[in-house]
């Protein structure tokens, strides 16, 4: 049975929330370097109008299985202390921070390649969704596939 | 035998629904729900993928059991 | 005459630093992606002792100077909105953050591309050294020629 | 001529001073300011590299000129 961690995040991600989880990590002395990625919404023109906020969805359960086999993947490719990822659900406004990702090891080569790893991961083959909110009250369906 | 169907995003949008349960023969395979939503909603321009029991496949031809999940998908958006 | 931006910071970098900075780029809404790489100082074993600190000097003119101009390299071959180092001065304990690189960018390559760049050319170019202070009241000289 | 020698890291702890302003003959070179050094603060086993005016080099045929700046460097371990 696997460990299923909190992964889904209402609303933005707030500076302090990532500052508190650097904060827990300086207790444990074996780590030498922390990676981390911050995905931030965007004020994209999209068709006739500018991204305002972005509504994510998701199949919840069936991500966090596959957020969770993915933590296990990635312990098991790198050298890896401690890695974390949190998502936003719902209503996320451009400027602010709807995906976070954190590793962290003795040496940096093993966080860098895992951050890089995970995100391109989780955007690839977890169930989320996202509706572009624009400033004209139309909306536009987000698509990983679009740019990689 | 009961089947939940579950929408998601842009697909959601269109059936105007999150979910519903269908009732289907024993011996129903995943071609013959995809092909009644497909023509209930009109998705044949929607692009989407099929999750059964929250693994995504290609193969349709896999039979259904009771209380399966099929899921409508369209291309994730995370991060 | 290029701009010279503050680079070193007495002692530990704080978290809620971090935090502060992060939250300052909510207003660039044409950024997508933050990368952030965060050294800290690893209680390892050296010789007959653990480090308990490190105590770092620098050639601060030299390293302000190169870090412009590794700067300036940065934007030149990266497509970033934003670029932020900073690096401890004197004395930083085991598990606290000394080392904290930033870029910004509308996309993900870009700003992980740097931030790897950043860290390995500052790490390998920059006048700065560090006494590492043992429990056992001895001391070791770090050398990034050891570990790369 | 004057030259500063500013000493950085583990040089700095084993000449005992951070810097020090030296009076030399025009002509010298950073040669003759090396042996100097070395042998006065025995730094043979020492590895360090030498920045004249903040630039690192190891042409030491370079010829000084008053008020140049030459540090002594060991190795780096910013990060």
């Amino acid at each position: 049975m696997k460990k299923k961690k909190k992964v889904f995040i209402d609303g933005a991600i707030g500076p302090d929330f990532i500052a508190e989880s650097i904060a827990k990590h300086q207790t444990k002395k074996e780590i030498g370097a922390h990676e981390i990625f911050l995905g931030q919404v965007r004020a994209d023109q999209k068709g006739t109008g500018i991204v305002q906020a972005i509504e994510f969805s998701a199949h919840e359960e069936m991500a966090e299985e596959k957020l969770s086999e993915i933590r296990e993947l990635a312990f098991d490719k790198f050298n890896l202390s401690c890695m974390h990822v949190y998502h936003s659900i719902n209503k996320v406004e451009a400027g602010q921070i709807c995906f976070y990702v954190f590793a962290s090891s003795a040496h940096r080569k093993d966080c860098r390649e895992a951050v890089s790893w995970l995100v391109d991961t989780i955007k690839k083959e977890v169930p989320i969704f996202g509706k572009e909110i624009l400033e004209n009250g139309q909306h536009h369906w987000k698509s990983n596939t679009e740019v990689l | 035998m009961n089947i939940r169907i579950r929408y998601f995003g842009q697909v959601a949008e269109l059936t105007g629904t999150n979910e519903e349960i269908k009732n289907l023969d024993i011996g129903c395979d995943l071609n013959d729900i995809e092909s009644e939503i497909r023509s209930k909603y009109e998705l044949d321009n929607t692009y989407y993928r099929i999750a059964l029991n929250q693994n995504i496949t290609d193969n349709k031809e896999t039979m259904l059991n009771d209380n399966d999940e099929v899921a409508f998908m369209p291309p994730f958006a995370g991060g």
